[in-house]
């Protein structure tokens, strides 16, 4: 797939095998927030967006339910509302001078894509229509309120789609099918620089490197550490394993949101919007639980909140099914109506991978692993930090793979396409501004190498251990130590499994020794990105020994503001191969932001 | 944006990696329209010779009944039929497709209106194959 | 707010990952063999693709995609397929299943006949890269050229707003947008296969999205496209395509819409 | 702010078509020629094939007859016109199709519209310079109002 699909701009030369391209900004992960930074790049800078998948396979498209915005176009809102359900969403660790921008940004975000084309939604005015969504409320906590903009479930296609179409009229470059595999750091007076990112290109197997002024990761998350997740195949984690490798900090990874209505056993995805649009959970017995745990808005709550009360009512017995394993979406009161045309999509995944109808029977749901709250450290102009607050110049990051943080321990709904809505246009901009002012950063000598002897190191195994093997073997250990309950024991546990599968992924095989289209060669590199980021979460997650948003500690019931009403920071910090975390992970602490909302206790 | 048009890529080059795999199992459409190809084909080949065989009344009454003469013959008379078979599928479905794109609905009845158009070819050919055997085999 | 013991947690846990076993104990969802003959092609040797046969031990509600994944992952890391989303939205893994184009990961093994083996190949059409992976490149060439985007010349009524659209303007290309450009369509379309210069179904699809939208300016500039040599009126009405698209799309009907605008000279 | 301003595609603007559209009409002729040469065909066959005597009524004082009434000779040479038109339309749509090659595609083509042509010019003069009783053939060939019987 010669991918330099759009007008390639620059002409590359190649040196020992090794292709050189040239950009001032180079865009790594065409999903929402990387396409969203490229239409503002495109037009100012020579700009790249490579991509490990074709702009919309990304998993953007599969977002569902809606954006958040307060428009107020069925009922009054505010944008402080919004950034007040924000913050306490996020159970207050959300940095608020970050969620303050969110919301308020919010707003011209959605009027940015309607204004492109996105079909939402509409009123019987013809505005954009909206619809209630978990957490979201009207006055600090009184009701729900309609702040979702939406079109059908299918917001984040749609998204994908129209941000998509408009690099396609900007013409903007993309290297479609290039794995990033490295970030070039060169020491500028001692100090490590970007100077690029080193790429496969997967229909070849060759190697390119791009030189660039300033690099945007937005590579999305990782829920592929966990076995049961709404996300992609291919949502491994590289673009944060990358940043990782390279010594620079992530930030609060031990927060990963567990979505209440994934299908049960497949992990796909029922978007909250059929809560918002009026589904009930109920157990066994037929009872609407959530009423008991969060009495205002019941089934509404933040989706931490969900996860933990359905797993509580199964581990409580009151399970549905013939294993009692599961609880159950009611949506049978809706009518076929609602369903066919505000939830098609989702009707029909129930129909066909479960072979129910929602129309007439609830659908089986359990938690699922969904959105990586933490990720790569950024300030509020989406560029990268080194430490608690010095930036990396050139660096940015936006989207689920970097933590702003307006999430803080737990994402309210529709709140991460807004994210990678605002944040993928910030860094865009400031990339730009950036670039009009510096050189590039001469690269190292051979900047390929460390790339070429990782590949090789693969290819060239005579180990014996597969690489689905190792896989399936973190997976199941994740969701069985490190989901929405964990403690001191089932984290040390598999702290021990990970460490194990490390030393085994050394002697990792592949197949496949051919050079094009090596997906087994692909499969084992992001194996090893898992088994690095899977660490960090578990490291983390001991570390912090209280509950708060996503992360629930069942020896540490209570939230804990007086230690842990801060930001953990990860940072390798010696040969990631000895046996003990503590020995190459050293952890830190960062303040949280906060401007005028104190904590408060988290009640809905 | 590409500099080349969807119009001139050139896919000569890839030719051979291009292999054909099984055949594709289409529904009614696609049968309808290989059937309605094939139809007209056949059709067009029989025109030619029908207009210049035609053409010999302008030669002599000797000539044409000559030709014409073996059209009565029993195989041009199964011939015949087959070719009359050939246009009354081919005519009828050229309506169904001529409903498909003019009239609103004609999209989504075009199976059922497949299914109408071989009816009706099974009842136009009961009604005049016999016929025509029967001239045809009857001395 | 929870008291849940670890135990509990970790059932809960467990039970979660007995997952894609079937869910009730009916014995009929006992898991069975099926033979998979899959299309190979090499491109590092280049030689002729070949048929070759795998046994996969499957459950009746696995899909095509979990088949290819178990031969990948059990038997032969070398297949090659793409895949992303794994539920039918991302468009990756359009491939022929059965000499049927659809989506690996939205085909059921019990809806196909398993008494005998089930054939998978690339899409056709496309320049074939390795084994169930296709060149997607002229399919995407195809779809620019439409200028798949909206260009609106004049400004939203209130700056800083949305523009106003009705629920029925909006409704009117609904079916249109929910494409995924998996390419399935064009791939099954005949007129397509014959020498790949068909502006091809998708292409047509996604010119229809903004034809038909209230808010665009520019119909006239893609009718005038599509009214090519390569354009609609090389569609014959053959509807692989509307039955190979795996979001439902009513292709056909979006082309004949399209064929119609033309016809009148406006959308 | 709102969405950036994006000035014009920068695809290249397609030059203009020169002249007439032939996919476009021809996919409409093909559907008018279509609905007529159905009448046009199922009459011509019905009276040829299916009253009195069917196929073995045909020989030339039949079709002479025939050709003699202008209503027939319209008739047929409206079908003439349409079918070989609409034939070789057809048939250019499949060349089109299936002929990888210009030169081929070209000779193909070159080679239907000189058949079309050659027998639309050859029927139509055979239509209406046709002489229903040729002198000097036998009288029982003729039709049966030629002043010869
Ligand atoms: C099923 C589902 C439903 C959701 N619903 C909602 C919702 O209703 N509302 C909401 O606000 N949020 C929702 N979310 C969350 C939200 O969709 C995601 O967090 C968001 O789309 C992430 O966007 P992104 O641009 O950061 O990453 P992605 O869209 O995942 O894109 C990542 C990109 O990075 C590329 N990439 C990755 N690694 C590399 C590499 N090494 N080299 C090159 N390229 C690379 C990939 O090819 C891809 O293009 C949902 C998420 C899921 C999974
Ligand atoms: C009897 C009445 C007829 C009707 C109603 C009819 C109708 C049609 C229609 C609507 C098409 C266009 C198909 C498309 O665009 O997909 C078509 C194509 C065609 N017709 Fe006819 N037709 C008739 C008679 C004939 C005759 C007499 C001939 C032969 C001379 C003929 C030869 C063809 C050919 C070769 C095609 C092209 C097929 C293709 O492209 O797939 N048709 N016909
Ligand atoms: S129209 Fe349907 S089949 Fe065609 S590319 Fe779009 S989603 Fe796929
Ligand atoms: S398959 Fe092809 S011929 Fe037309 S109806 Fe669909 S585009
Ligand atoms: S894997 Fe995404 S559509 Fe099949």
């Amino acid at each position: 797939m010669s991918t330099d699909t759009v007008n390639p701009s620059s002409e590359s030369t190649v040196v020992d095998g090794v292709h050189y391209h040239q950009f001032d900004i180079v865009i790594v992960g065409a999903g929402g927030a990387g396409m969203r930074a490229a239409i503002e790049a495109g037009p100012g800078a020579r700009t790249a967006v490579i991509s490990k998948l074709y702009p919309t396979r990304s998993h953007t498209g599969a977002a569902q339910g809606g954006m958040a915005a307060a428009l107020a176009n069925v009922e009054e809102d505010s944008w402080e509302w919004h950034t007040f359900d924000t913050i306490k969403g996020g159970d207050y660790l959300v940095d608020q001078d970050a969620a303050e921008i969110l919301a308020k940004e919010a707003i011209d975000a959605v009027i940015d894509l309607e204004n492109m084309g996105l079909p939402f939604n509409r009123t019987p005015e013809g505005k954009i229509d909206q619809r209630r969504f978990g957490g979201h409320t009207r006055d600090h906590g009184k009701a729900p309120v309609r702040r979702a903009c939406y079109a059908a479930d299918r917001t984040g296609h749609m998204i994908l789609q129209t941000l998509f179409q408009n690099c396609v009229k900007l013409g903007i470059n993309f290297f479609n099918e290039y794995y990033v595999l490295d970030l070039v750091m060169t020491d500028v007076d001692g100090v490590p620089q970007p100077s690029g990112v080193v790429a496969i290109d997967l229909a070849s197997g060759e190697l390119h490197v791009f030189q660039s002024k300033a690099i945007i990761f937005a590579t999305g998350g990782f829920g592929k550490i966990y076995k049961t997740t709404s996300n992609a195949h291919t949502l491994t984690g590289d673009g944060v394993g990358i940043i990782w490798r390279k010594g620079l900090p992530l930030e609060d990874m031990e927060f990963f949101q567990f979505h209440p209505t994934g299908l049960a056993g497949l992990g796909i995805l029922l978007t909250e919007g059929a809560r918002g649009e009026g589904a009930i959970l109920r157990n066994a017995s037929g009872e609407r639980f959530m009423e008991r745990y969060a009495p205002t808005i019941k089934d509404l709550a933040p989706r931490d909140i969900v996860s933990r009360c359905m797993v509580q009512e199964v581990a409580e017995g009151r399970g549905a099914g013939p294993h009692k394993d599961y609880v159950l979406l009611d949506c049978t009161h809706l009518g076929a109506e609602v369903l066919e045309t505000k939830l098609p999509d989702i009707t029909e995944f129930a129909r066909t991978y479960l072979g129910v109808d929602p129309v007439y029977e609830p659908v089986p749901v359990m938690p699922t692993a969904h959105y990586a709250m933490g990720g790569i450290p950024t300030n509020v102009s989406a560029e990268v930090l080194r430490d608690n607050d010095t930036v990396v110049p050139g660096l940015y990051a936006a989207g689920e793979c970097a933590c702003v943080s307006v999430h803080g321990s737990n994402r309210l709904g529709t709140n991460s396409l807004l994210d990678i809505n605002v944040f993928g246009k910030r860094a865009g901009n400031n990339a730009v501004a950036y670039v009009q002012n510096v050189d590039f950063t001469p690269l190292p000598e051979d900047p390929a190498a460390g790339v070429r002897a990782l590949l090789d190191s693969v290819r060239d195994s005579t180990g014996t251990e597969r690489v689905a093997v190792l896989r399936k073997e973190l997976q199941d250990e994740m969701d069985r130590n490190a989901q929405v309950f964990r403690t001191d024991e089932s984290l040390a546990n598999v702290t021990q499994t990970i460490h194990s599968l490390r030393e085994r992924y050394r002697n990792v095989a592949i197949q496949d020794k051919g050079k094009r289209f090596n997906t087994d060669l692909l499969e084992a590199i992001e194996l090893g990105f898992l088994l690095d980021l899977a660490e960090v979460v578990v490291f983390s997650a001991r570390n912090r020994e209280e509950s708060r948003g996503g992360h629930m500690r069942d020896d540490f019931p209570k939230r804990d503001d007086e230690n842990y009403m801060k930001h953990t920071m990860a940072y390798l910090s010696g040969d990631p191969h000895s046996s003990d975390a503590a020995d190459h992970i050293t952890l830190d602490w960062k303040p949280v932001v906060m401007t005028r909302y104190q904590p408060m206790e988290r009640k809905y | 944006m590409s500099q080349q048009t969807a119009g001139t890529l050139t896919t000569e080059t890839k030719r051979s990696s291009r292999p054909g795999g099984t055949l594709y199992r289409g529904r009614e459409g696609m049968w309808s329209w290989v059937l309605h190809r094939v139809t007209g084909v056949a059709i067009f080949f029989f025109l030619l010779v029908h207009v210049l065989d035609t053409a010999l009344v302008r030669v002599s009454p000797e000539a044409y009944n000559a030709v014409i003469g073996t059209y009565q013959t029993p195989i041009m008379g199964l011939g015949e039929t087959a070719l009359v078979a050939a246009i009354v599928y081919h005519a009828f479905n050229g309506i169904r497709i001529i409903l498909i794109d003019f009239w609103s609905n004609g999209v989504k009845y075009q199976k059922l209106m497949f299914w109408i158009v071989i009816g009706l070819w099974v009842i136009t050919m009961l009604g005049f194959a016999p016929r025509h055997l029967m001239n045809v085999f009857g001395h | 707010m929870s008291t849940a013991t670890l135990e509990a947690t970790t059932d809960a846990a467990a039970a979660n990952t007995t997952s894609t076993e079937p869910m009730s104990d009916d014995p009929t969802l006992r898991p069975f063999t099926v033979t998979f003959i899959i299309r190979r092609f090499d491109p590092d040797t280049g030689d002729e693709p070949k048929w070759q046969d795998f046994d996969v031990e499957m459950y009746a509600t696995d899909r095509v995609l979990d088949a290819l994944h178990k031969i990948k992952w059990e038997q032969d890391g070398s297949l090659t397929f793409r895949r992303s989303c794994a539920h039918g939205v991302c468009g990756s893994d359009a491939m022929r299943i059965n000499g049927r184009n659809r989506l690996a990961c939205k085909t059921l093994i019990k809806d196909l006949d398993i008494s005998k083996p089930i054939y998978v190949e690339a899409i056709k059409g496309l320049p074939l890269e390795k084994d169930l992976v296709v060149d997607m490149e002229p399919f995407f060439a195809s779809y620019r050229e439409v200028q798949p985007f909206l260009v609106a010349n004049s400004a939203p009524a209130t700056p800083g707003k949305e523009r106003i659209q009705s629920a029925a303007q909006r409704e009117r290309f609904d079916d249109t947008t929910k494409c995924i450009l998996c390419a399935a369509c064009t791939s099954s379309c005949p007129v397509f296969w014959t020498d790949g210069q068909y502006f091809g179904p998708a292409a047509i699809v996604n010119a229809h999205r903004f034809i038909f939208d209230s808010r665009d300016d520019n119909a006239a500039v893609r009718l005038d496209i599509l009214n090519d040599k390569e354009g609609v009126w090389r569609c014959r009405t053959t509807f692989n395509c509307t039955d190979a698209c795996p979001r439902g799309i009513q292709v056909t009907k979006a082309i004949a819409e399209v064929k119609q605008a033309i016809l009148r000279g406006k959308a | 702010m709102t969405a950036p301003v994006i000035e014009a595609p920068r695809s290249p603007a397609r030059p203009a078509r020169k002249g007439v559209n032939w996919e476009k009409w021809g996919w409409i002729y093909m559907r008018v020629s279509g609905v007529l040469l159905l009448v046009l065909i199922f009459g011509h066959l019905f009276v040829n094939l299916l009253t009195g005597d069917g196929v073995d009524q045909i020989d030339f004082g039949f079709v002479g007859g025939k050709l003699a009434t202008p209503f027939w000779q319209w008739w047929d040479v409206a079908m003439l016109w349409l079918a070989l038109i609409h034939g070789g339309n057809g048939m250019r749509t499949l060349v089109n199709d299936y002929a990888t090659h210009r030169t081929s595609r070209r000779i193909l083509k070159g080679a239907i519209f000189a058949a079309v042509a050659v027998l639309i010019i050859l029927g139509t003069l055979v239509v209406f310079t046709f002489d229903p009783c040729p002198a000097g053939s036998p009288a029982d060939l003729l039709p049966s109002f030629c002043p010869a019987s």
